[in-house]
């Protein structure tokens, strides 16, 4: 079962360490609002496969230097579609 | 036209307009969800959520007005909205009828938004549709 | 389909615990299997002697021991949660299951909230 | 009767009632304040708080409304409420005056609390009244 | 200049570490709302004076087996009146 | 009387630092001593390059970069969440001083605002 986690939270936030504790290896993780400012953030140590939203990373003007995947709200759209199961933290 | 592999979607909002962002991240899911093909059949809004459902919220013209872009979406769409009527009450967003109930001066909630119990929500996660969360970031 | 409700906010300083509740019971209402998971300051729902009268707010002690009786399967509180507030068994309400693997017991549930 | 050491405060509060303490916990130190002779130059609506202003509140009668016990106990006591009418008017929360200028159906906040800009704040920001902040909690 | 740190927060909310931080040696600490659930987690090191509304603590059944000063709304009112500076976290 | 107001929340997620920042504008407007403090995540609305349009919400660099010509008397920010964010001083606003010693920095306002 292939879950989809989407996370908003800033880094600081609780619920951005335990999202993080219950993304599984075969699980994917999209950080979209303030949760793409983990993407600027040395010491995460992120899962696996990391998406985040495009337009979140431009309001905030993160340019993203880790690895991950950059999508739009209609690709968030198909991995929702797609995903078996999905947790909003 | 509903793809082939089209999904029914329901969106369930509990950050407040103004406050949070998830009513203008939960717009762009729908609207791009809509324009893939998909259905989506309810958008219930709860807790903080039920602010998105009055009609008093005064926009300066050069910013978004999140509940009039919310209404003329779901009336387009033609989707049911409904705001948990617990929630909404004890937040000050009522319809005509509960105004009358609580013989209050005004009503501030009305198409295309209902009051509905949490029943509706029940009622979606019982069935086959996909029910995606937007909640308050921080 | 069987549902969790994960509570992470401490009860009355506000109302999203309160709100997740209500959700929980509606589930059982209509009879969809559902179970609520206690972690971080939310396990502080759990604790037996609340009070809340003093703050002028409804307690949920009640409700909380009743969930079981209306439906809800099963009351789930961390145990990593429980040793930071240092809640032992005794000092929580009757009927709470201690779990160990919260991210094991998360994929047990197809449907998973967190208001 | 002022006590000799009597102190003005100004209260802001920028949580809303049934979301958080924030109203609750500012309403118990405002009646503790004048009881102890003290006086409340003002109270402030900023933020989320502003929703305390809302008039529509519907609250199962086993339950405090939190607006109506505030506006019992500000008229009581003639204490001046302002809500900031920066924030109210984004959240739904106007008088007959936004109402009328853009042009709704209704209004939802009315005597005892008024619509009025940041400067009413500044002003007790830089006089000798104490200042005390209530934010939501979490 | 004697500053009374109001904090309302729970311990893991990313706030409460900040206000610990800001409690200087001869301020005073009072902890309201769900900020009193500190008193009973052992690993937090609170500075001197703490002091906890008492009807907060009973709402929560936080007995606060720590060395805590229990007040009511009316001296908080006091202390308040007392103090030089007050922030609220 | 000089007031700080501290910005501990990011930019665009929720309202706070937004009205936060109005709280230091309208002092400013009133003659009135104010300096803006951004710690923890609130260092990111210091950011170079944002661009909101997308979401559809305003910015506020102009409003913050222009926040000393309306009157505010400085922008603070902490050096460890600079750090924490890799926020350089070419990836910042122009006019923005970092502080190492937020705790010993509060001292000096007699009026503290955490929005």
């Amino acid at each position: 079962m292939m879950t989809l986690h989407i996370l908003n939270k800033s880094p600081g936030h609780p619920r951005f360490g335990r999202c993080l504790d219950a993304v599984g290896e075969s699980d994917q993780l999209l950080l979209i609002e303030n949760a793409v400012l983990a993407l600027s953030v040395d010491d995460i140590a992120l899962p696996g496969r990391v998406i985040a939203l495009a337009s979140d990373l431009e309001a905030r003007g993160v340019s993203g230097h880790r690895e991950v995947e950059l999508i739009h709200y209609d690709d968030m759209v198909a991995l929702t579609a797609a995903a078996d199961r999905i947790i909003s933290w | 036209m509903p793809a082939s592999d089209s999904v029914n979607f329901t969106l369930v909002i509990t950050g407040a307009p103004y406050t949070s962002q998830a009513p203008q991240t939960a717009l762009h899911f729908a609207r791009a969800a809509i324009a893939a093909g998909h259905a989506i059949d309810r958008v219930f809004l709860y807790g903080d959520g039920v602010q998105l459902a009055s009609n008093l919220a005064c926009v300066p013209s050069d910013e978004p007005n999140w509940h009039r872009s919310w209404s003329e979406f779901l009336t387009a769409a033609n989707i049911p909205a409904v705001a948990c009527i617990a929630s909404a009450l004890r937040r000050g967003v009522i319809n005509e009828e509960e105004r009358a109930r609580y013989e209050l001066g005004a009503a501030n909630l009305a198409s295309p938004f209902r009051l509905l119990g949490l029943g509706e929500w029940v009622d979606r996660v019982a069935s086959t549709s996909k029910v995606i969360y937007f909640h308050a970031g921080g | 389909m069987s549902v969790l409700i994960v509570i992470d906010q401490a009860p009355y300083g506000n109302w999203s615990g309160r709100e997740a509740l209500d959700m929980a019971l509606s589930l059982a209402a209509f009879d969809q299997s559902v179970s609520l998971l206690f972690v971080d300051a939310g396990v502080n729902w759990l604790r037996k002697h609340q009070n809340p009268a003093p703050i002028q707010q409804k307690g949920v002690n009640r409700n909380l021991a009743g969930a079981q009786v209306f439906g809800v399967e099963e009351l789930l509180a961390d145990q990593s949660a429980l040793q930071q507030y240092r809640l032992e068994p005794d000092d929580l309400l009757d009927g709470v299951a201690v779990t160990e693997q919260v991210h094991e017991l998360l994929s047990n549930y197809s449907h998973v909230v967190c208001q």
